[in-house]
């Protein structure tokens, strides 16, 4: 069975290491703080300034003063700071920060990911994106495996304009882990249930299948 | 020398139409909503608006947007601001939108006399559409310049008479960098207290990159996505 | 994960011949003492130090000078070190001079992934050899290229067990660009904090840019020029 | 009678304007700080990281942790700043320090200026100099008109190595006070007492007299 959010923050959450710190992006990739694994130390970057971010604050203790990059309200843990933009963008360029998790509209087989900009229709701006992609050692998109419309968001190539080139090592979708290395998607896991017929069928991109392909264990 | 004013309409004295300015905030967060509410006051035009976000319909830069004071917005996210969207696609609206370290670090740039580096922020992409590109250690970056305006209009928490300024949690955000980058920088404050009641060893924004210092009115700090968690 | 180390020994593991070393102090003011003992102890040679200046001929870097372990110096300032002129000028030592500013400006770029970068400072002089030269408004600048290190090695007032250090006054200088400029930076701090001690607002370091930290065992914080005025 | 190194002090701090952010070199621009005319306003700025210098501590207040870029123990006064290097050097390269005093070993009529190395003999560094003079729209040089050997430190073009080009807006001496525009030192004013002729004779460079020469007034 299809992965719900939930089960794609969990998924993730396997590729924390203790002592790491880490951005994610908004909407699924939020969730992943939710499941750091036992006996883990991770400390949350969020790019408007803040290291050591802690779960949403108790009604009534919002601070509008303290917030995530999504704009949501937080708390932070002790041992937490706070810094402007540029020394927290010092942080993610100088790959300080040891994973990023974002989401994105495409991904190609190459790594590359377009998640800003639909050309006439909609533009929000690429935020904090760009520089994320660009700088990350380990870049995991956490995503649908297709559109609303049903359309394969794992290309060939990206045909929105892009927010970096060659970047992403891993998809996790609701389907699959994929890992991008030369030139195409290698499948990984698949969800649990999930056939690798309908893996392949939604992956528009190239996509290498070994003879065996282990589920997910959650 | 003083560089305290009483009001926020003194504080604002020589912003013209057609001018560069640079808020700082992040979001509703840390924005001046004090001098955004007095520019509306103004009705100065043909502004160009160096900030990260452009507000949202009715607060913030979108104050301003909503009565096309701005012509230019240079900016990294937008995404909550259908007024400006739709001034965006219209083409009403000239819209810059750049990566948001790059455009920290251009603010900071600016304040520091640094005219131009390199980022591998937005290689590949439109951003780099007309600029350098150079490989270091392998990997592709542009080049990026400086940014500087006019003015920077910067909100602290608390202030003191010689312009030092220290700012509260996300707050911060980019009006450090925006206050080095303003030729005059404007800051207002939550709290004004007299030279040597901040401690010199914690001071975020030295009194040197702060023309002008006024108490904010009001501070009405809109939240923009209220999250909580229930009590157990 | 823990990053905190009991004794100066256990900090430095893994410094070996032939590394590159940045460490904050400016003069003898913020330089990290405990650390600059234990590498004449470890003596290990052939380094390359990154540091504003050379200590004095009986402290700081001058220990590692008088015992010959420094093979190339990278500061702006020398003057207050005779052992480190003669070394010098008789070609025992490699040197690299560069502008102060420079120097910091290139340390932050190392840490904040800015490979390059273009500053006025140090047009037409022997500083400019061999760099690209650019006008920007007008006026001439040299492209500057960002410094890393193997370890950088700084010096705080307290630290945290989370990494996150606050500095004293002027023994600030250096610290902060260089921690953030190390492969693994090595905090030695006069207070070790348990996490949450700190106030989160007033960090100057915060701890992300730190892989290891000690509470030095002795401060003995020796003053160069000791100018003082009679009391009234 | 030419003017004692207090005397230069003295004839600089006149320079200074209410408001203004000052830099002060080692040696004689330090002494400036002693002459700010009475109900100014100046704070200074040294590069190792403060703003806000006051005097020299009392006997047993010394703080081994707070010194100036001459790495005298000093103390700060009330509204005082301190910052790490690279945003006091931002403070400089971007232009916030009004005026920038230091000393030199040669100034050219071009206003070039050297004062950090004797090949061969003595290298000091530049240390901040560099910056300084590149940076700052207003640089006064404080010196002695002549070197020990008795020649002139007002020259032509500078024989050492250069810390800065076509930087120095201003030399004063124990004799006179030059500007420097158009590749020629204008004499502006003369030390009490000391006659034109003498600060001719001692000036190695392109010297415009004026038909008449104030007395410095101090």
């Amino acid at each position: 069975m299809a992965l719900d959010k939930i089960g794609i923050a969990k998924r993730i959450a396997q590729e924390l290491q203790d002592g790491w710190y880490v951005n994610l992006g908004i909407g699924i990739p939020t969730l992943v703080a939710n499941y750091v694994p036992e006996g883990m130390t991770v400390e949350f970057q969020s790019e408007n300034g803040v290291l050591g971010m802690g779960p949403f604050p108790f009604e009534g203790e919002e601070d509008a003063d303290l917030i995530n990059a999504g704009k949501q309200t937080i708390t932070v843990n002790p041992g937490a700071a706070f810094f402007d933009s540029a020394t927290s963008f010092a942080m993610i360029r100088g790959q300080h920060v040891q994973l990023t998790v974002l989401g994105a509209m495409e991904v190609s087989q190459h790594g590359d990911i377009a998640n800003w900009k639909i050309p006439g229709k909609m533009v929000k701006g690429m935020g904090g994106a760009m520089d994320l992609v660009a700088s990350a050692e380990n870049i995991i998109v956490a995503m649908m495996h297709s559109n609303k419309a049903g359309e394969s968001k794992i290309l060939p190539a990206c045909t929105l304009p892009l927010t970096g080139v060659g970047c992403v090592k891993k998809v996790v979708t609701e389907l699959a882990v994929l890992e991008i290395k030369n030139g195409a998607f290698h499948l990984i896991e698949r969800a649990p249930g999930v056939p690798v017929e309908e893996i392949i069928a939604k992956t528009a991109g190239n996509l290498v299948v070994p003879e065996f392909v282990p589920e997910m264990v959650l | 020398m003083n560089k305290v004013v009483d009001h926020v309409s003194e504080a604002l004295t020589g912003i013209e139409d057609g001018m560069t300015i640079m808020l700082g905030g992040f979001g509703l967060c840390g924005i001046p909503e004090n001098s955004i509410k007095e520019l509306v006051k103004m009705g100065t035009k043909n502004l160009t608006c160096i900030s990260n976000n452009a507000g949202v319909d009715d607060f913030g830069l979108g104050l301003l947007l909503q009565r096309k004071q701005i012509k230019k917005m240079i900016s990294s996210y937008v995404g909550e601001n259908e007024e400006f969207e739709r001034q965006m696609l219209s083409g009403e609206l000239e819209v810059d939108l750049i990566p948001q370290g790059s455009l920290a670090e251009r603010c900071r740039a600016g304040g520091a006399g640094i005219p131009a580096f390199f980022t591998p922020a937005g290689y590949g992409t439109e951003v780099a559409e007309g600029k350098e590109v150079r490989v270091f250690n392998g990997k592709p970056h542009i080049l990026e310049s400086a940014l500087t305006a006019d003015f920077a209009i910067v909100k602290a928490w608390k202030g003191d008479t010689e312009g030092n300024l220290v700012f509260k949690a996300t707050a911060m955000n980019f009006n450090p960098m925006m206050a080095m980058a303003g030729k005059i920088t404007i800051a207002e404050v939550e709290e004004l207290v007299p030279a040597g009641s901040l401690d010199p060893n914690f001071i975020h924004t030295p009194g040197i990159f702060v023309q002008r210092i006024f108490k904010g009115a009001v501070f009405e700090k809109r939240i923009e996505q209220r999250t909580v968690r229930k009590r157990a």
